[in-house]
């Protein structure tokens, strides 16, 4: 059976801790390079922090948004270095095939895609705490969240060698799920009626990024909080929201919920 | 016959041509399309068989359990100990790349005098020189562990201070000591029974203590509900992110946090809102209520707030003998849901802070915090894995780094369940030295770690109590010997002993204490001892803009 | 005077077009002198971003594309007069236009190669450049602009190949003026392929835009599988090239000092720029309207946002259909402020690429995207200067020593007599 | 997306791609190849003067292209369509018969009327062997004097129309003379025995594309004039001419005139 793996995000219980951009680094090995900036480096999961511009708060871990349909990436991809697998429904980046055209990236209207501006480097004898799982990309190509494919390539060997067809839902775990402190991050196969991610993707509470724009994405948030919400989609008759800014100290009790 | 231009060009052709038909250029064509995919100067993860080992994470007191996995001998990855009686499968941001810390580029490799490389027998020489000369102090970062005792021992033996740096959840648990006897490492916060905490500053969701532990609590019991079996209420002058997403985030004047703890004891106790009688605050509601910058109203209905749902337990970020006693007030001292007394611990050594004046020497353990400077006149041995800038130690002795010593792991501070741990060395460590085998080699009397470790597994074992978790999980009563237990702990496995019972702890205010400054809030890098950030943490503050960076940062 | 330099002015004299009058060697190395510098430099720069990498631009992941891409989608909109003239010549024999067609497809053989060069450069991995050939995705507009400008180039070339050999020391070997004859007997044929490819790349270029689903600002509806874009960039690209082709043979003629053309061919050349120019016009007002009422409505967008972030205001969309757009068309058509008319067509297709390249990137996205904006980093403007420098240098060359424009030497006669 | 290629699988947009894609670049490279084989068959069949002389025609300002007709008065204005090539005119004889109306002089120099002259400044004379003496026109031998170097084909080489005949250098520069007619090289001279080749030609002799008679003075205004006009700098002499006839050895009495383009204008190719 196909699956469709995809997440669902409780935006109520993120904390912004920032441990699933860690955990994403070190298990695809991305390096911290000294030059990096917040609009050079390499954050395949990356949490926007943002606001209502009064006191409430939130933290939208953003990966891939692993879009079904049209997606934007592999429709535009010259040499197919992005293709749609359709055994799994994840968007998978090749970046050995990869020329660095960074036409994916224009594409992208979730700016999930990151280009290696320079090449990968480590401080001497770091680069023994390489994952053995996951190559290291050079310079000059693009890269995104996989879902840590390799951890389902894993799991798919450990079912083989089991001799089983499937593979067990707690193998193939992706590494900001599991790094996830409060579990706002579920992960599961959107097929499967009765896995979490199916059924949070079904509430009321729950919506998609951009999903006017048609392109299906797998990942699913959930909040209770209108506001956040609203965030979905570009609001056509608002001022543009501003990312969180700090709230001046005043004298009060503020309600939350 | 001489070949005219006409024929060089005919075979020119028909080579061209007829190579197309050989393996030749689609050989080259391919293996150029290889080449281009791999730069030999890309660095490619060793192979090497990968297997997964239990351990726990040392850079800071707070004991989470750690999955290891391991390729060509080295960490390649970490992850949180599902099942962990305190982290509860968590790790903090920093710990997910700590693999990487031992590379670092400030890891310090060769003992330092003043900058200078030198070797461990001089240093050793100067030690014993000083120890000769005397007064000496020896500071530790982290009580209880074997370390700790071959520290202290050595201490005793040779009259010299055994003092001790806190974290700030240690001193938040102060006051507790001091009115009770009772050592702040015997005391936790019964969180998991609470369903009212009023936090005065303290990040509970944000690097308190054990992470996981409250994270995961609040996310099990509060997150996304308005009416939350688990009411948080955060008191704090700027909008954490604790008090962002606390069910009310109280936003006080900044460092009225004593007065806004006084007027609420004193509302409890004025409206009888509490069976408490005490010495009360001596200054009125409207008073202290003027301080906070609240309506006095608005502590009125707090208060309310406080005893509609208990148990209720306050917690501060440091040391505040206000909210103490506004604790036992609400009777949350020594009740479930509140403050417990739990097994193990030890007696509190002298706080760092009390050490003052002129001394011949201070050795410093690789547990204390780098930024932690004993104000003392005095040739400082400072033991570090990291080089963490600017110092004042005379001397710097390269401490093993990460996961490459052997170390035991007690009961992290605030937790109301006993535990111990052992982290086994996964690497080699080459050059370096921890302070106690620093010691015991000067003094073998001071013991070794080892046998400290034993001798605690011994008293675990006899004891019989509580059981272990991990690849196999037992009773303790269910072990053959103590040896069998050190062999599970040295595996992975955690030792959880019983968790604290109510009544254990009494406590009586003679008087209302008087205010207290606030103390910065800690977060995770409170109690991290390595004074560098693992490089993939350090991408969270220049590479997104979710953080503001820390002074301790690696770039 | 050194025998060196007298060599070189010998060699520079027996290169010259014959019976033409030409600058002096040392002024013509004058003229070059800055070009070079600018050209070394521009080498330079590109060889600091091949060896060090794309960090040396200022490009970065939100705005991906950047200085480059704009300059060289503008460039390639400007030498879409080699095209439209060769199949204005060859296949709708407009013969009155064949004093212009060399220096044509001179002007259209450095637009396309100067593009090339940049894009080698703007590419991560140039030397997997060829992976397109080997794993297309036939479904990317960029796969399209790939196979056709590098077929394209490759027609500019064997249409560029006969003007070298006219040099007149190539002539006086016979099989290179057999070889330029045949060639010219073909030149119908490379014509249709190369008006063919054209047609499709020009689409494409604008189609690369159009089919940004994600990018509201740049996404259109069109025809089946391709966006209004597609249309609209081919319709502008024929409209701005003869006007470009105008402009730099007015320049070579303001330099030079020569009648190089005809009298009637700028009026007929502004003629059809000024028609063509005023159907795009028509058609991107249609367009845009379509565009701000219903598809962007449509998927989310409030049209008003896209130019509520300065500078990228109204002004900016009013100046592309009436400044350069309108504007020029009229002055184009009347035929009395030919160049005028012909520059502001120009800076009109500049300010269209410019607006779709970097508008579309500097625009949020999602809900909380800040509005952001991006400066070149000198190597960026450095490599794309030696692009132009290699542009003049080789116009300067090939008016030099190569026919450019073959009734000159009648011009002159007739102007001489 | 290539048949070999893990995962390819043929659609509908690869089929239309692959066509037109594949069309494109087939109809590229036969036109290249097509031409690179036809040039090989021109050099091969010799037609590679024939063509290279067309081109030069066609670069010719029309002013340049007067019909010899028209030089000898025979009729007001006409152009050239066949590259000077009489031969194949099939209007030739429509003028031939009218009467020229230019008076027959030639400018103080020596056109003997037993010749034809070639516009290239060489005559064809007929000899009685049946072969064809080759020499360079009085006019070229003014403007280039005594050469310094000559250099004959050998014996039994063959030169086409148009084509180089022989090559002569004076003051460094190159003088490649235009064969007047196509014939094998029987035997060479120079320019002390007043023939520089004697032909035979190929087939039966046609000198129809030669000019004769009352042609040669209109052509020799023509020629003269634009001698002059190249010649004319503003900083020297404008004067050619020692008392109306053109100096002789013209090459050394003004070195310093640009001969690469008053060569070409004349014909004769520098």
């Amino acid at each position: 059976m196909k699956a469709r793996y995809g997440m669902a995000i409780d935006l109520d219980r993120c904390t912004g801790c920032g441990a699933c951009m860690v955990a994403c680094a070190s298990e695809n090995n991305v390096p911290r390079l000294p030059k990096a900036t917040e609009r050079t480096g390499i954050t395949p999961m990356l949490v926007h922090p943002v606001s209502d511009g009064k006191t409430g708060v939130a933290f939208i871990p953003m990966p891939c948004m692993q879009c079904e349909d049209e997606t934007p990436c592999v429709k535009v991809c010259p040499q197919q270095a992005v293709e749609l697998d359709r055994a799994t429904g994840i968007v998978m980046q090749m970046p050995q095939r990869c020329l660095g055209c960074r036409y994916c990236m224009t594409a992208c209207p979730y700016h999930s895609r990151y280009f290696n501006w320079w090449d990968p480097a480590w401080p001497a004898g770091m680069e023994r705490t390489l994952n053995p799982g996951v190559a290291v990309r050079m310079r000059g190509v693009v890269e995104k969240c996989n879902m840590c494919h390799a951890r389902l390539h894993a799991a798919e060997d450990k079912a083989a060698e089991a001799g089983k067809r499937q593979i067990e839902a707690a193998d193939y775990v992706p590494a900001c799920v599991e790094s996830c402190p409060t579990g706002a991050i579920r992960f599961g196969d959107l097929n499967d009626g009765a896995s979490e991610v199916a059924k949070a993707s079904r509430t009321p509470e729950a919506f998609r990024l951009l999903a006017r724009l048609g392109t299906e994405p797998k990942i699913y948030y959930t909040s209770k909080r209108a506001w956040v919400r609203a965030l979905a989609e570009r609001h056509p008759a608002g001022e543009p929201s501003q990312p969180a800014a700090p709230v001046a100290a005043g004298g009060g009790e503020v309600k939350h919920g | 016959m001489i070949p005219t231009r006409r024929d060089l060009f005919a075979w020119g052709g028909g080579l061209a041509g007829g190579m197309l038909f050989t393996p030749v250029p689609w050989k080259v064509l391919d293996d150029v399309s290889i080449w281009s995919q791999n730069w030999p100067w890309i660095p490619q993860p060793a192979r090497g068989p990968v297997e997964e080992k239990l351990s726990s994470c040392t850079l800071c007191p707070n004991a989470c359990g750690m999955r290891v996995r391991m390729a060509a001998g080295s960490p390649v990855g970490l992850s949180g100990m599902a099942g962990h009686p305190v982290s509860r499968g968590a790790l903090c941001p920093l710990g997910f790349g700590a693999h990487q810390l031992n590379w670092h580029p400030s890891r310090l490799r060769n003992p330092l005098h003043r900058g200078r490389k030198t070797s461990w027998e001089e240093a050793t020489a100067a030690f014993r020189k000083a120890l000769g000369e005397g007064p000496i102090a020896i500071i530790d970062g982290r009580t209880g562990r074997a370390a700790s005792t071959v520290l202290e021992r050595f201490a005793a033996a040779h009259g010299a201070t055994y003092a001790a740096a806190r974290t700030a959840e240690e001193k938040a648990l102060g006051p507790y000591q001091r009115w009770t006897g009772v050592p702040t490492s015997s005391l936790g916060y019964d969180l998991e029974n609470a369903r009212t905490i009023v936090s005065f500053g303290a990040p509970l969701l944000d690097g308190w203590a054990t992470p996981g532990r409250f994270t995961r609590l609040w996310s099990e019991r509060a997150a996304g509900s308005s009416n939350p079996a688990l009411r948080l209420i955060q008191v704090e002058p700027v909008q954490s992110r604790t008090a962002a997403f606390a069910w009310r985030w109280v936003n006080v004047r900044m460092g009225s946090e004593s007065a806004l703890a006084s007027a609420l004891a004193r509302v409890l106790m004025e409206e009888r809102l509490v069976t408490a009688r005490g010495p009360m605050p001596s200054e009125s509601v409207n008073e202290l209520a003027g301080k906070t910058g609240l309506a006095a109203e608005t502590i009125q209905s707090l208060a309310r707030a406080l005893v509609e749902r208990g148990p209720v337990v306050a917690i501060s970020a440091g040391d505040n003998p206000s909210v103490a006693a506004l604790n036992v007030v609400l009777g949350a001292v020594g009740a479930r849901g509140g403050i417990l007394r739990r097994g193990g611990g030890t007696k509190s050594p002298v706080p760092v802070e009390a050490l003052s004046g002129r001394m011949r020497a201070v050795l410093i353990d690789s547990t204390v915090p780098w930024e932690v400077r004993p104000n003392v006149d005095a040739e400082v041995f400072r033991f570090a894995a990291w080089h963490g800038g600017t110092t004042t130690a005379d001397w710097l002795l390269p401490a093993p780094g990460f996961l490459e010593a052997l170390t035991d792991v007690p009961t992290p501070p605030a937790s109301a369940i006993e535990t111990y741990a052992v982290a086994t060395p996964l690497m080699a460590a080459e050059g370096s030295k921890d302070a106690a085998r620093f010691l015991a080699e000067i003094d073998p009397a001071a013991g070794s770690l080892e046998d400290a470790i034993k001798a605690r597994c011994e008293a675990i074992y006899h004891a019989g109590k509580g059981g272990l978790i991990g690849p196999e999980p037992q009773p303790v009563k269910g072990l053959a010997s103590a040896d069998k237990l050190y062999e599970a702990l040295g595996n992975g496995a955690v030792w959880t002993g019983e968790a604290g019972t109510p009544g254990g702890l009494r406590c009586d205010l003679k008087e209302w204490p008087g205010p207290s400054a606030m103390e910065s809030p800690a977060g995770w890098t409170d109690g991290w001892t390595a004074p560098v950030l693992p490089p993939l943490a350090a991408k969270l503050y220049r590479e997104s803009d979710l953080r503001q960076a820390p002074a301790r940062s690696d770039v | 005077m050194t025998s060196a330099a007298t060599g070189v002015v010998m060699a520079d004299r027996r290169l010259q077009v014959r019976g033409e009058a030409r600058s002096s060697t040392a002024r013509f190395a004058l003229w070059l002198a800055p070009w070079v510098l600018l050209l070394a430099l521009g080498i330079y720069a590109g060889g600091l971003c091949l060896y060090y990498g794309l960090n040396q631009t200022n490009m970065n992941n939100r705005f991906a594309f950047g200085l480059w891409i704009f300059l060289d989608l503008g460039i390639i909109a400007l030498g879409a007069g080699a095209f439209f003239t060769g199949f204005l010549v060859y296949i709708l024999g407009r013969t009155e236009l064949k004093p212009v067609l060399n220096s044509a497809v001179v002007l259209g053989f450095i637009c396309y190669s100067g593009a090339m060069a940049v894009l080698m450069i703007d590419v991560g991995q140039p030397l997997r450049a060829w992976f397109t050939f080997w794993h297309p995705n036939v479904h990317s507009m960029l796969t399209e602009v790939t196979f056709c400008i590098t077929c394209y180039l490759l027609v500019l070339t064997l249409e560029y190949i006969p003007v070298v050999l006219r040099n007149r020391q190539l002539r006086k070997l016979p099989p290179f003026v057999v070889f330029e004859h045949r060639m010219h007997l073909l030149m119908p044929v490379l014509a249709g392929i190369g008006t063919l490819l054209s047609f499709f790349h020009q689409g494409s270029l604008g189609g690369l835009y159009g089919v940004l689903r994600g990018r509201p600002f740049a996404f259109r509806q069109g025809f089946a599988i391709w966006p209004s874009t597609f249309f609209l960039f081919i319709l502008s690209a024929v409209a701005v090239g003869p006007s470009f082709l105008m402009l730099v043979t007015a320049a070579a003629r303001k330099l030079t000092g020569r009648k190089l053309v005809p009298s009637n061919v700028f009026p007929r050349l502004g003629f059809i720029s000024g028609v063509l120019l005023a159907a795009y016009v028509a058609l991107k007002a249609v367009d845009t309207l379509i565009w701000l009422n219903v598809t962007s409505p449509a998927v989310g967008f409030a049209p008003w946002e896209y130019y509520a972030y300065k500078p990228f205001g109204t002004t900016l969309l009013f100046a592309e259909i009436v400044v350069f757009g309108l504007l020029p068309a009229v002055l184009l058509v009347q035929g009395r402020w030919l160049l005028p008319g012909a520059a502001l067509a120009c800076c009109g297709i500049l300010l269209n690429r410019f607006v779709l390249t970097v508008q579309t990137l500097a625009l949020p996205t999602l809900s909380f995207d800040p509005f952001l904006s991006y400066t070149p980093s000198w190597q960026e403007v450095a490599s794309f200067g030696g692009v132009v420098a290699y542009g003049v240098i080789l116009y300067s060359l090939s008016y030099r020593y190569l026919p450019l424009f073959p009734q000159s030497k009648e011009q002159t006669h007739v102007s001489g007599r | 997306m290539f048949p070999g290629v893990d995962g390819f699988h043929w659609t509908f947009g690869h089929i239309f791609f692959l066509s037109v894609f594949v069309a494109v670049a087939l109809t590229i490279l036969v036109t290249l190849a097509l031409a690179t084989l036809r040039t090989a068959r021109d050099l091969r069949t010799g037609k590679a003067a024939g063509i290279c002389w067309h081109a030069d025609f066609g670069e010719l300002p029309e002013a340049e292209r007067r019909c010899r007709h028209e030089l000898a008065g025979r009729v007001e204005h006409r152009t050239c369509p066949n590259a000077f090539d009489c031969r194949s005119c099939p209007d030739y004889a429509r003028f031939a018969d009218l009467a020229p109306t230019v008076e027959p002089r030639t400018y103080g120099m020596n056109y003997p009327g037993d010749r034809f002259y070639h516009r290239g400044h060489t005559w064809v004379r007929p000899e009685t062997d049946g072969t064809f003496a080759v020499g360079l026109d009085d006019m070229a031998e003014r403007i280039v004097g005594k050469p310094d170097t000559v250099e004959l084909p050998a014996a039994g080489t063959e030169i086409e129309l148009q084509g180089p005949a022989w090559k002569m250098s004076k003051n460094r520069q190159t003088i490649r003379v235009r064969a007047p007619l196509e014939g094998t090289v029987v035997a060479t001279g120079g320019a002390g025995q007043g023939w520089y080749l004697k032909l035979r030609p190929r087939g039966q002799a046609n000198l129809r594309h030669l000019l004769r008679g009352a042609e040669v003075p209109g052509w020799l205004a023509g020629e003269l004039d634009r001698l002059q006009l190249q010649l004319t700098q503003p900083d020297s002499s404008p004067s050619l001419a020692d008392g109306g006839i053109l100096v002789s050895g013209l090459m050394d009495a003004m070195p310093k005139a640009d001969w690469d383009a008053a060569l070409a204008a004349t014909f004769l190719e520098p």
